[in-house]
């Protein structure tokens, strides 16, 4: 097998085949193996069935695939869900008693990996996890010290005793690993072990620090919730105060409080959650508080698919809460961009007092991949508070729609915000034209923006005719297909800036003869918002709304089918 | 009596004459006044209503923010510059009905706030309808039959949830409103203060009279740290007992629990983001 | 003064000029004229300066206008907010200590009527509302016994010397209204005795009733709380279940258990309490329970202008609730569409199982018209509940995507909702072929549903070169304006649906060479919507959003300036 | 034991081996089977939660709807037909956390259902954060430090606001269990049934033994009318007492309260609109 290697691991929730998934990606990217690797899990925390993808590639690599080179059997019931998904080549690994008959009689290739039995060995069914990680270092045959360490330093806080089992057994599936002789060969790159391992979730927590987040609350909901786990975390570190709402509402209150006061603050959601924000962020617009929301996409309507993955909120963030008002969304598409647009929201939030929104989705969540370091001194974090004086007053109206903002005992004046429409100095006014120039003056903030608008990427060729549009989470898969179809004729626009549309929109649209939309929704929103701007239509729309994420395979077919 | 709350033009109220608002109004200014508290450092935090419109007449800092969610705002000034004195202010239809998912668990978190409830027994700005403190069979365009509901009993709850301070004014007694004021703002940790007054408009029931017939002084010997005790009072609707109805001293506040101020006392607003630590943090991944 | 004479009335809130307005309307209408009235409040309830506007035509009319004939002021600073209204004709009644020096020393007609004088005869400033009543009722010289009827009807539970004194009151007013003598020559047309005189919050309501609406639930919010409170007034005769929930959250649930359990059910609500059931829309959407919701605007964002009006919110409800489904959305223009959509509204919303949105803002509900009176029995209350049976499947997968509903206790079958992606039988499931079959079943009822779709309505020339497309409360001003135009080149495509889009869009667009859109708002919401879906582009907008209703001479005059 | 609220086939659950919610599964669906109602007078409404999936796997009717939301959505349900059964239930998180303001004025209704609350103390279904009842101190991947705020106490806010039913149970004592609900379900108005039950996955603190050496029956004498005595039990923590803690008769029901059934009892499904009377309001304008 060489240089693009899929891995699947397969078995039920509270197996632990994340810890597994952890471990072995960052000893294959210490080694120097390009990897990306995704899960998809049930809604439940024992039982069903769970999957997770690792992917081993000599080149740069962000995108699921279909196809499995080695699956890795952890329970019974654990094939047929990706039966689809085998191939003739799929090496099976398990022990016999999980590999239902009609396998074991397939056409497949299958070793019989008694991974219980090993782990007993070693004292109980709880080593399961560490054997595989070592049967799969063996496969590959990682650098023997580099496995051990990495289970010294996992294990440093659970004693001598434990940790020397879990070297037991990491070593015990090396040699399983090893002797099946899978005969591996996927080139490494010095670089790689320089670069950081991470996931999504870590790309927007990593983000928002860097941008001076120093307060976020929220209420938990799949796949938003690990967002405010990982500030907690370093909150000690960083001062950041954490705090879990009673409801989203308050949440959404909570951190229009803060920065009234002078934090930056954060809030952290899915659809649901942010279906019940809406009203508040329609007060943040008109009171003229900064806000940054995360919002994680998962299926819905309602409860949906909770732990599953689409891009079917980017309406509700377009449109969310009552009367007129800019907003700015940002959706990145790898993880780079992902702390970068982050650490940009806080400061474009305060800069222009509106909501800033950082739209992922689950599968964006709960990858990881690896990234070149950041030179964080490349940033800064901006702060436009202003002192007040004496006569300061809250909505003055300026050129740019901006009006200076004080928080309390930071001057002389009083800090006076309202949700009624008000006059400059916060006071509640009904007079129709200081109405007529306060929305002016809000809407305004959105053109002062576009100098600061982020335009879209194209990728791939700079002469296409056929350019595929996408946005968000989509980016990797997209990019990897049009690296694999290599057609001069095909480029992709990656919108990592959803809203307001980027200011080379228009150009890069009109460029093309025809146009692709690829969206993991049923409706193609990101399409329509585009039309209802720029008029301009889509010749071709490859939309996928199952829970799953599109694989490789599917969109460089789907995309051949189109030429 | 002007004090340091009020603005040089006195701002035209909305309210109707005769409302026990204004009260409310002149006694809070009066009460911070005397308490030397500088304008600067305080904040109303106010919802949406008649009640929360005192926001936009007291000389200070304020957020005057939607219907029922003074106390999440509140919470958020608070936990983010402890140095300030924050009120969360409100009318009953606010904070016990919109907000009461709020009233529950800021009280829990034992934010260090003053929680004012103008308590009128009504929907005053939205004209008349019940509000959740609304006594039964009370009368409205909506509740034609009258209210059938048990009225909401803010202090009794706040006391079940462990709240520290509780208590209980009339606007027609602006002394004791007064002095109640002064108590809370100095509690440390969460405290309400549940105000009746008359809505001359739309509650013609409970009016001043009303209020006045309905209500007593919790007298000199009434041990008010002790809380079953205090239940009692919460619960005698012949007459409303008027006082501090339960206050069990000072607990930890929720500010005080914050890992964030363990070590740095400085309010967030003044602290500077390390990015060097950032970098390492990410390469240690 | 000749047949078309606006009268406006300007006092304090809390002096009962809506009662002034309720009664002269009547006895105009009763009288034989065309009449029509609007109000505009401040967000107060005492004190401050609101204003009613009385239109008395030999012609159909329902639009507010600018021009004063006649101002009746009730107290001191009553007219400095209207002041740009007045013309050299504009007669100005009142007590001489209410009319500022400015005025009175101005171009204008002023008749000096101590009114609190004539009140204090007859007992006390509180009669000052009836005089009022009485002198216009004079002035238009209304058959005196007819008012004093109306003036029995209306105190007749107050007893009879209150109802003596206000008798006298009114005579004392209407003998002074004849006295000065202005006049006032307005063609009656005995028609219009027949008609039946309501508001907009009435035709809601009333429509409501027909619909078959036996359950309201609602929180309090401006201005959309007249409906609950009308219905209140008709719960025993009509059986509606009325609660005030705790909040928009609960009524939004609320009613998804009624309508679970066999009621008709809606709510009301304003911008902010909309944002907040989005949640809850959603949950109808994959749960597809009925739901009816009425959506009152007011300016916002957040708290706004609360007494005001806007057609701010189409784009909230258009995109309320996180994940992709379909939804209705009626905006009704006249009342007598008013009651007939929101009848539809319950049978469309019981036959699709989708969210009915009925959309309207302060000035349509709190105007008053009169219109033809209506054969109910026209009117079918459908029922679309099925029996269950043993075998039932609550979301059977049909050709229209519509399952049938059944209702526990009806049937044999047990009716089982559930809002998780599902199967057939409403229980969880995670199949990803399932999930796309279940969001396409979903999708296909907006489909199935255009064949019942309401057409645009056309106003004005056949022939049109310029077609002004206008929805909900512009209907009126927009209308007028095209008859007072009456040029043959315009028309007036009037939208009382506004999702979906209706089926005669495109070609009643296309058909024109110039697009004009006309719209309450900042941002022309519907503009974007029809381009979004049409690709086509309004040559002219004529927008407004300082709370304030359009007059029919700045439509007149803007698109005779557009010419 | 099956009954007749078991499925043909037996469902595939989604909770962990030794989670206490199969206890409480398997009691209710017998509890209701002891009761003779019939499965198709009964609607389950559930939120969302581990607990919430309840719903899913009793043969009856069911509205397994929104987190936090199941009381408003069982209060539409029997207000349209007083003829069902309703069972509203959920999580500590779904019912006073998320729910927490419709638990309150649910109670103030005295609507007629059973409120049922699994409470083990944390959020189980997003694995492990803090839930309204979890104890100070208490160590979760979002609460590192533990928690700091006061548990919620929805025995005593219950009490406060005159909740007519409210006991407490353990899952661990099925019998004791099975008795609870039933005379719940038979209680007319609003019954309040929290649960304890050992969440194994995420609740390492107060698990099954905690929750055994934790709590305590009362005894025979208990007096469950007084509502100061029930009170004074709702705050004991050293021990939590067990059964009917307050119970104070029967009160009108929210139903019951309801015009619309004063002189037709007739669920809203069966009947008819009038169109003639509409025509008659109309012109009568
Ligand atoms: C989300 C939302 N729902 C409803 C309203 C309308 N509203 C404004 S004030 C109010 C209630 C007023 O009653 P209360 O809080 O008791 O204050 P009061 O006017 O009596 O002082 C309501 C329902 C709103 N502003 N926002
Ligand atoms: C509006 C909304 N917010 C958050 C969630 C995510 N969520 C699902 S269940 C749950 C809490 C679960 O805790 P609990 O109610 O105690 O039930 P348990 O799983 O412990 O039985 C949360 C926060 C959601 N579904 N909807
Ligand atoms: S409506 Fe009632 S509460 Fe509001 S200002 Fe008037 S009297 Fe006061
Ligand atoms: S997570 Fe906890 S509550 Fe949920 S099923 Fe598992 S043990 Fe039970
Ligand atoms: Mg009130
Ligand atoms: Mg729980």
């Amino acid at each position: 097998m060489k240089n693009d290697i899929s891995i699947v691991l397969s078995g039920e929730a509270g197996q632990g085949i994340r810890t597994v998934e952890l471990l072995m990606i960052k000893a294959l990217k210490n080694s120097g193996y390009n990897v990306f690797s995704t899960a998809e899990l049930m809604s439940r925390v024992r039982g069903g069935n769970n999957t997770t993808e690792i992917r081993v590639s000599n080149e740069r690599i962000e995108a699921y695939v279909d196809k499995i080179d080695i699956l890795i059997v952890l329970s019974k019931n654990a094939i047929f869900r990706i039966e689809n998904r085998l191939t003739r080549d799929t090496i099976i690994i398990g022990q016999n008693n999980f590999i239902e008959e009609k396998y074991i009689n397939g056409h497949y290739k299958i070793k019989d990996v008694a991974i219980s039995s090993l782990a007993k060995e070693v004292g109980g069914l709880i080593y399961s996890n560490v054997i595989t990680y070592g049967l799969l270092s063996g496969i590959f045959d990682i650098n023997l010290n580099l496995i051990k360490e990495s289970i010294t330093r996992h294990f440093s806080t659970k004693g001598k005793e434990i940790t020397d089992n879990n070297i037991n057994a990491v070593i015990k599936g090396f040699k399983k690993g090893k002797e099946l002789k899978l005969g591996i060969q996927v080139e490494k790159d010095e670089i790689i072990k320089n670069q950081v391992l991470l996931s999504g979730t870590e790309s927007i927590g990593i983000g928002a620090l860097a941008g001076g987040c120093n307060f976020i609350t929220a209420y938990p909901m799949s796949p938003s919730t690990g967002v405010i786990q990982f500030l907690a975390r370093h909150s000690e570190e960083f001062g950041v105060v954490i705090e879990q709402a009673e409801d989203e509402i308050s949440a959404i209150n909570m951190i229009q409080g803060a920065w009234y006061a002078g934090a930056r603050a954060m809030t952290t959601t899915s659809g649901g959650g942010f279906a019940l924000m809406e009203e508040g962020i329609s007060n943040a617009a008109i009171t003229e508080v900064p806000i940054v929301i995360h919002l994680a996409q998962r299926p819905g309507p309602s409860t949906g698919l909770p732990t599953r993955t689409e891009q079917g909120d980017l309406n509700l963030a377009l449109y969310a809460g009552h009367g007129e008002f800019p907003r700015i969304i940002f959706a990145p598409g790898n993880f780079t961009d992902g702390i970068y647009l982050t650490q940009k929201a806080f400061n474009l939030a305060d800069k222009f007092q509106v909501p800033v929104i950082i739209l992922t989705d689950q599968f964006y969540i709960d990858s990881f991949q690896s990234i070149k370091s950041i030179d964080f001194t490349d940033f800064k974090v901006e702060n436009f508070v202003t002192r007040t004086d004496k006569d300061y007053k809250r909505y003055k109206n300026t050129d740019d729609g901006i009006s200076p903002r004080g928080i309390p005992m930071q001057g002389d004046g009083f800090v006076r915000f309202d949700s009624h429409e008000h006059d400059e100095d916060g006071f509640i006014t009904e007079d129709p034209d200081i109405r007529t120039k306060m929305v002016d003056k809000r809407l305004k903030k959105l053109e002062s923006y576009s100098k600061e608008s982020i335009d879209a990427e194209i990728i791939g060729s700079k002469n296409y005719k056929t350019l595929i549009v996408g946005w968000g989470s989509t980016y990797g898969v997209i990019k990897e297909a049009i690296e694999k179809l290599n057609d001069n004729d095909l480029a992709f626009a990656y919108f990592k800036q959803v809203y307001p549309l980027p200011n080379n929109t228009k150009e890069i649209l009109s460029k093309a003869k025809e146009l692709i939309i690829i969206e993991n929704n049923a409706t193609s929103q990101f399409g329509q918002l585009i039309k209802r701007y720029t008029g301009m239509e889509f010749t071709n729309r490859i939309l996928k709304y199952n829970g799953m994420p599109f694989s490789l395979e599917e969109i460089i077919e789907k995309l051949k089918g189109m030429q | 009596m002007t004090t340091i709350f009020d603005f040089d033009q006195i701002p035209e109220t909305s309210w109707c004459p005769g409302c026990g608002n204004f009260a409310i109004l002149k006694v809070l200014k009066e009460a911070l006044g005397e308490l030397n508290i500088d304008p600067k450092n305080l904040v109303i935090s106010a919802g949406i209503g008649q009640a929360a419109k005192i926001s936009q007449y007291i000389n200070a800092n304020c957020f005057n923010g939607l219907h029922g969610r003074a106390l999440p705002v509140a919470t958020g000034i608070k936990a983010s510059n402890p140095d300030l004195i924050v009120v969360a202010e409100g009318g009953d239809g606010d904070m016990y009905g919109e907000g009461g998912n709020h009233f529950i668990h800021a009280i829990r978190r034992n934010i260090d706030i003053v929680n004012i409830v103008h308590n009128n027994m009504v929907y005053g700005l939205t004209l008349g309808q019940a509000s959740p403190t609304s006594r039964k069979e009370f009368k409205t365009p909506l509740q034609l039959e009258g209210v059938s509901s048990e009225p909401f009993n803010p202090i009794a709850v706040a006391i079940s949830l462990g709240a520290s301070f509780v208590a209980r004014a009339f606007s027609g007694d602006m002394k004791q409103m007064k002095e109640i004021l002064k108590e809370a703002v100095k509690h440390k940790g969460y405290a309400l203060v549940d105000i009746f007054h008359p809505c001359v408009s739309f509650n013609k029931i409970n009016n001043f009279k009303w209020f006045k017939d309905n209500t007593y002084y919790l007298n000199e010997n009434y041990d008010n740290t002790d809380k079953m005790e205090a239940l009692k009072k919460a619960f005698e609707t012949d007459k409303f007992p008027l006082g501090v109805i339960y206050t069990n001293g000072e607990n930890k506040t929720f500010e005080e629990n914050l890992i964030t101020y363990k070590n740095d006392k400085r309010p967030l607003y003044k602290r500077e983001v390390n990015l060097e630590k950032i970098e390492k943090l990410l390469a240690s991944n």
